[in-house]
C-alpha cells in the first residue's frame, strides 16, 4: 500500500465508524458524515452526469459531426433540457411544466406497451400450467399450487366487487399467499444483508487494521 | 403491412382489449354508473395519520420514492402526495417532500404547491416543503434517516418505487414512532415494507390508490376497466391451464408466451 | 410484567450489538463449520482438473467492491486452482462499477502466493473495458478487438499467452464471477453463439435465477453466494496441501469465515424471533390475568 | 390558459403515443422507429439536465442555513464543501480541464481527485449504508415475526425455514422447503403481484395519456 493509499483507507475507516455510530444513536459524527456523504455524492453525480451522460450524448455527437440530420433532434433535447430552468423566472416559470409533460409522456408511454406484453403475457402463460404434472404427481400438485396461488392473489386484487362470501374467501387464501412469499423473500435475503456486513468488517479487519501493521511492518 | 412486428400481435390485441375496458368503463362512470371500489386499508389510514401529526404538533414525511418520473409508481406516489398536501394543507400540519430524483423533485414541488393552493391554503405553502437531498440512494437515505431521528415526524409516507433503502427507512421511522404507510410494486421490497410499516399498500393498490383517492367518476371508471381485463387474464389463465392439462390447443399458451 | 414479558419491547440495539459480534467474532477468529461441497461447484471444479498446461481459462471479474465479500472468496479460490494445477489464466473485467479495482488487487493477491508464475506467459491481466455485451462479442472473435494493450499498457502481441489464443472462444473454459446480469451474458452469447463451456459464481441473491441456466445446460457449473464459494475452498484446500498456509493466514478474506458468519447471525435472527414469540406470549397472559 | 393546461397535456398525449405505435413495428421501419429512438435519446439528456435543479435547491437551502445560522449550520458547511470538491474537479475532469484527462485514473495510473474522493469518500460511505441492513433485518424480523393471527404466522414460519436452509446446519433438512417455497408458493404470489401491478400500472399510463391524472404537473382537476 502507498501512503496515498493509506491515508485514503485511514479516511474511509474513519467515515465507516461514523456512518456506524448511527447504530448506537444519532451523534455529531454520525451528523457530519451524513452530511459530508449527501455533498460528496451529489458532486459525484454532477462529474457523472456531465462525463457519462451530457458529454458523450450531447456534446461529442455535436462536436464531432455538427449539426446533421442525425444530430438536429439533439438541439431538441437540449431546449426541452434548458427549458426546465424556466422555473427560475416567475413570469414563465410555468413552461417548464412542459418539459416534464414531455419526459412522462414518453415513459408512460413506453411503460405501458412494456408492462403489458413484458409482464402480463408472459406471467400469464408460464400460469398455463398442465394440471396434471405429465404424469407425476408432485409435479402437478406444484403445478396446482402455483396455479391457485396466482389466481387467488388477482382475487385479492379485485377491486370492483366487496370482498365476502366466496370471492372473500378466496382474497385470504390470495393473502396468505402474499404473506409466505413475503416471508420467504424475506428469510432468503437475510443472507445477502450479512455478506455486505461481512463486506465492511473485512475492509476495518484486513485492509484497514492489518494494512496499517503492515505498513508499520509489524505482522505480515 | 411489411413493417408490422406481427410477433407483437398479442400484445396489440391486449392491448386494444385492456383500452376498450378502460375507455368503456370511464364512459359509463361519466354517465353515472356503479362505481363501488372496495376498501383500501392504507389508503383510509391516511387522514388518520395526518391527523395524528397534526394534534402532535409534529411534522408529515413524505417520501416519493428514489426513482424519477419515467417510473409509473412515481407518477402514482405524486397523486397521493397531492392528497396528502390537501390534508395537510386544510389540517395546517408541517410537510416535508425530501427527494432523490431532481425531475421527481420538480413534479412534487407543482403537485403540493396545486394541493395548496386547491385546498384554499396558498398562504401555508412555502418551497422548502419540497427540497433536493442528493442523487445517491444512500446518501439519501443518511438524510432522511437522520431527519426521522431529529424531527420525528408523526407519520411517515414511504410511496413509490423503493431498492434496498426501503427497510433501511421503514425499521428508522418504526424506532422513532410514526404511524408508517408505505406502498410500493418493487416486489423484493414488499416483504420489508409489510414488515416495518403499519400499512403498506402492494403492487395494483399503489397504483389505484390516486383514483380510490381522488373520488373522480373518470379515475374509478379506469379502475373497474382495469379490474374488467384482469378477469379476462385470469379467465384465459383457466382455459390455458384446461388446454394444457387436456393437451388441446397447444397454440395458445405459446402464442401468449412468445416475446 | 414478567421479565420474560419485558422482553418484548427491548432496545433493539441490543440485537445491534449481537449482529455486530457474530460477525466480527468469526472473522477474527474462524470456527470452520463443516462445508459439504454440491454437484454444480464440484462441476466447475471438475472441469478445471480436466485441463492441461497449455490450456487457458478465461476468468471475468463481472463485480465490483460492493459485493467483493461474496466474489473476491470465489476468484480468489479459482485463481488459486488454476495455478495449483499449472493452468493458465486470462483475467479481465467488465463491471463498469470498481471490476478493474477488484481483478487488480485479486491478481496482486494471488500471483503473491505463487512467486513462480511468468507474467504474459502462464497469466495476463487485460484490465477492464466498458460496453458490456458490445465487448464481449468483440472479445470471443479477438481479444485485441476489445483490449489492445493489457492493464500496464504492453500491445497484446508483446504477450506469448496471447499469441496462444486469438480470443475467448479459443480457450478450453471461460468463469465469470458476476453480481446482475453479466453472467447471463456470458451464457447467452459466449456459450450459445461458440459453444465455450461456461460457468458463473454469482451473488446468493441472484442465485435462483441462475439455476434455470443451469439445468438447461447453458452453464457447466455454478458457485452461488459465499456458500458455493467456502465449497469451491474447501475442495482446494482438501486437494491442493500448497494453499492450505494462504487459507491459514488469520488476515485473509475466505468464504468460509463468511459461512461461519452467516451461520451465527442467521441463528440469532432466529433465537431472537423465538424469544420476541415467548416473551409474545408471557405477555398476552399476564394481560389477561 | 391553453399554453399552461391544455399544452401540457397534449404534449403528454403525443410523447406517449409515438413509443406505442412504434413498439408494434420492425426494427429499421422509417420515421417510426426513428422518431421514437430519437426521443429516447433525448430523455436521457433532458434528465442530465435536470440534475442543476437539484443541486441549485441545496445550495439555495444550505447557504440559507448557513447565513442564518440555523440549527446544524455547521454540517451545512461540510455538506456544501463535499459538493464542492466533487463537483468541481468532476465537471473540470468531464470538460477535460486542467489537464484532467477525465474523472477516472491519470495517465500514470494515479487516480484523479475526482477518482480519489470516489474511492475513498463516496464507495465506502455508500458500502457502510448499505451494510447497515444487516441490522436492520434482524431488528426488523426480531419485531414483526410474531404468532399474532394465521397471517403473521404464515409469514413467521416461512423466513424462519428459509433462514434455516439457507446456512450449512439446517440446509440438509430445511433446503428442499427453502427451494420449494422460493419457487412454488413464493413464485406464485410474486407472478400475481406483477400482473396485477402491470395492469394497473398500463392503466395509470393511461390515465396520464388521456389527461385524466395530472396530478404530478400541478394541474387542477377542474381546469
Amino acid at each position: 500500500m502507498t501512503g496515498m493509499e493509506l491515508f485514503g483507507t485511514w479516511i474511509a475507516a474513519l467515515l465507516t465508524l461514523c456512518l456506524m455510530s448511527f447504530l448506537y444513536k444519532d451523534n455529531p459524527l454520525f451528523r457530519f458524515a451524513e452530511a459530508l456523504f449527501a455533498g460528496v455524492s451529489l458532486g459525484y453525480y454532477i462529474g457523472i452526469t456531465m462525463d457519462q451522460t451530457l458529454r458523450p450524448n450531447l456534446f461529442e455527437p455535436l462536436r464531432d459531426s455538427g449539426l446533421t440530420l442525425e444530430t438536429g433532434h439533439l438541439l431538441f433535447a437540449g431546449l426541452v433540457g434548458l427549458n426546465l430552468y424556466t422555473r427560475y423566472v416567475p413570469k414563465i416559470a410555468w413552461f417548464a411544466r412542459s418539459s416534464l409533460a414531455i419526459y412522462v409522456g414518453y415513459y408512460v408511454g413506453i411503460n405501458m406497451v412494456q408492462k403489458l406484453q413484458g409482464e402480463v403475457l408472459p406471467q400469464a402463460a408460464a400460469t398455463m400450467v398442465d394440471l396434471t404434472g405429465g404424469g407425476s404427481p408432485t409435479d402437478a400438485l406444484n403445478a396446482l399450487v402455483v396455479f391457485i396461488g396466482v389466481l387467488t392473489v388477482l382475487i385479492y386484487f379485485f377491486f370492483s366487487v366487496e370482498h365476502k362470501g366466496v370471492f372473500g374467501k378466496a382474497s385470504r387464501v390470495g393473502i396468505w399467499f402474499l404473506m409466505l412469499g413475503f416471508g420467504a423473500a424475506f428469510g432468503y435475503t437475510v443472507m445477502g444483508r450479512i455478506s455486505l456486513l461481512i463486506g465492511r468488517i473485512n475492509f476495518l479487519v484486513i485492509q484497514w487494521i492489518g494494512g496499517t501493521l503492515q505498513a508499520l511492518g509489524i505482522g505480515g | 403491412m411489411e413493417y408490422f412486428d406481427s410477433s407483437r400481435l398479442n400484445a396489440l390485441v391486449l392491448l386494444v382489449l385492456f383500452c376498450v375496458f378502460v375507455l368503456a368503463f370511464i364512459q359509463r362512470a361519466r354517465s353515472g354508473g356503479n362505481l363501488f371500489i372496495r376498501r383500501i386499508a392504507g389508503l383510509n389510514a391516511i387522514e388518520e395519520a395526518v391527523g395524528r401529526a397534526t394534534e402532535l404538533g409534529k411534522k408529515v414525511l413524505y417520501v416519493p420514492g428514489i426513482m424519477s418520473i419515467d417510473e409509473n409508481q412515481t407518477i402514482a406516489s405524486l397523486a397521493v402526495l397531492s392528497h396528502v398536501a390537501g390534508l395537510t394543507a386544510r389540517y395546517g400540519a408541517e410537510l416535508d417532500v425530501p427527494n432523490k430524483d431532481p425531475l421527481t423533485f420538480a413534479s412534487a414541488r407543482e403537485t403540493v404547491k396545486e394541493a395548496y393552493l386547491h385546498a384554499g391554503r396558498p398562504d401555508l405553502y412555502s418551497d422548502t416543503m419540497v427540497h433536493y437531498v442528493t442523487y445517491d440512494q444512500f446518501a439519501y437515505t443518511a438524510a432522511v434517516s437522520g431527519t426521522m431521528v431529529r424531527e420525528k415526524p408523526a407519520a411517515n409516507f414511504l410511496i413509490g418505487s423503493f431498492y434496498a433503502e426501503s427497510l433501511l427507512l421503514a425499521e428508522t421511522g418504526q424506532a422513532s414512532g410514526a404511524i408508517q404507510i408505505a406502498g410500493t410494486a418493487e416486489v423484493a421490497q414488499l416483504p420489508f415494507f409489510v414488515c416495518a410499516c403499519d400499512y403498506t399498500l402492494i403492487g395494483e393498490e399503489l397504483y389505484a390508490a390516486g383514483a380510490y383517492l381522488s373520488r373522480e367518476p373518470a379515475m374509478l371508471g379506469s379502475i373497474k376497466g382495469q379490474d374488467w381485463t384482469k378477469a379476462a387474464v385470469a379467465l384465459v389463465i383457466v382455459l390455458g391451464a384446461i388446454f394444457e392439462s387436456i393437451h388441446i390447443f397447444p397454440g395458445l399458451k405459446s402464442w401468449i408466451g412468445i416475446n | 410484567m414478567s421479565n420474560l414479558a419485558k422482553l418484548t419491547s427491548i432496545d433493539r440495539r441490543w440485537i445491534f450489538l449481537l449482529i455486530g459480534l457474530g460477525t466480527l467474532i468469526p472473522v477474527l477468529l474462524p470456527i470452520g463449520f463443516p462445508v459439504r461441497v454440491t454437484a454444480p461447484v464440484k462441476q466447475i471444479y471438475d472441469k478445471i482438473e480436466t485441463l492441461g498446461p497449455n490450456d487457458v481459462v478465461v476468468l471475468s471479474y463481472d463485480y465490483g467492491p460492493t459485493t467483493g465479500a461474496e466474489n473476491d472468496p470465489m476468484t480468489d479460490a479459482i485463481l488459486r486452482h488454476c495455478f495449483s494445477h499449472d493452468v493458465k489464466v486470462i483475467a479481465l473485467a467488465l463491471y463498469p462499477l470498481g471490476g478493474l479495482t477488484s481483478l487488480t488487487a485479486s491478481i496482486d493477491r494471488i500471483t503473491a502466493e505463487f512467486p513462480d508464475l511468468e507474467y504474459g506467459v502462464d497469466y495476463v491481466n487485460l484490465g477492464y473495458k466498458d460496453g458490456g455485451q458490445a465487448t464481449m462479442k468483440l472479445l470471443a472473435e479477438d481479444f485485441s478487438g476489445a483490449f489492445p494493450n493489457d492493464t500496464h499498457g504492453t500491445p497484446l502481441s508483446n504477450l506469448p499467452l496471447m499469441q496462444q489464443v486469438k480470443g475467448a472462444r479459443n480457450a478450453q473454459f471461460a468463469i465469470s464471477v458476476a453480481t446482475g446480469i453479466f453472467g447471463e451474458w456470458w451464457a447467452n452469447l459466449i456459450n450459445a453463439q461458440y459453444g465455450l463451456p461456461i460457468a458463473v459464481g454469482c451473488t446468493a441473491v441472484s442465485a435462483p435465477k441462475y439455476y434455470a441456466y443451469l439445468e438447461a445446460g447453458q452453464m457447466l457449473g455454478l458457485i452461488g453466494g459465499l456458500k458455493g464459494a467456502s465449497e469451491y475452498e474447501q475442495l482446494v484446500k482438501d486437494n491442493y496441501p500448497n494453499t492450505r498456509e494462504a487459507y491459514a493466514n488469520p488476515m485473509l478474506q475466505t468464504a468460509s469465515k463468511g459461512m461461519d458468519v452467516q451461520t451465527i447471525d442467521h441463528l440469532i435472527i432466529i433465537a431472537f424471533i423465538v424469544i420476541g414469540n415467548l416473551a409474545y406470549f408471557a405477555d398476552r397472559r399476564a394481560k389477561r390475568a | 390558459m391553453f399554453l399552461k393546461v391544455r399544452l401540457p397535456i397534449l404534449l403528454t398525449f403525443f410523447a406517449g403515443l409515438i413509443p406505442i405505435v412504434a413498439f408494434f413495428f420492425k426494427d429499421g421501419t422509417p420515421y417510426v422507429k426513428t422518431l421514437s429512438s430519437s426521443l429516447e435519446q433525448d430523455m436521457v439528456i433532458v434528465s442530465g439536465f435536470a440534475l442543476l435543479l437539484g443541486v441549485v435547491n441545496v445550495v439555495q437551502g444550505n447557504v440559507r442555513k448557513i447565513e442564518r445560522r440555523e440549527k446544524g449550520w455547521f454540517y451545512a458547511i461540510v455538506l456544501l464543501a463535499g459538493m464542492a470538491f466533487m463537483g468541481l474537479f468532476g465537471a473540470a475532469g468531464a470538460m477535460r480541464l486542467f489537464g484532467l484527462p477525465g474523472i477516472g485514473m491519470m495517465a500514470d495510473g494515479r487516480p484523479t481527485p475526482f477518482q480519489w474522493g470516489s474511492l475513498y469518500l463516496f464507495t465506502p460511505l455508500q458500502a457502510t449504508m448499505f451494510a447497515l441492513l444487516a441490522f436492520y433485518i434482524a431488528s426488523a424480523a426480531f419485531r414483526a415475526f410474531r404468532i399474532r393471527n394465521v397471517e403473521a404466522t404464515i409469514l413467521l414460519v416461512a423466513a424462519v425455514f428459509v433462514m434455516l436452509g439457507r446456512i450449512p446446519i439446517g440446509e440438509p433438512l430445511f433446503g428442499p422447503i427453502t427451494e420449494w417455497m422460493m419457487q412454488v408458493p413464493n413464485g406464485a404470489a410474486q407472478r400475481g403481484i406483477i400482473i396485477g401491478a402491470a395492469l394497473g400500472a398500463a392503466s395509470l399510463s393511461l390515465r396520464v395519456i388521456l389527461g385524466i391524472e395530472r396530478s404530478y404537473l400541478g394541474l387542477d382537476k377542474s381546469e
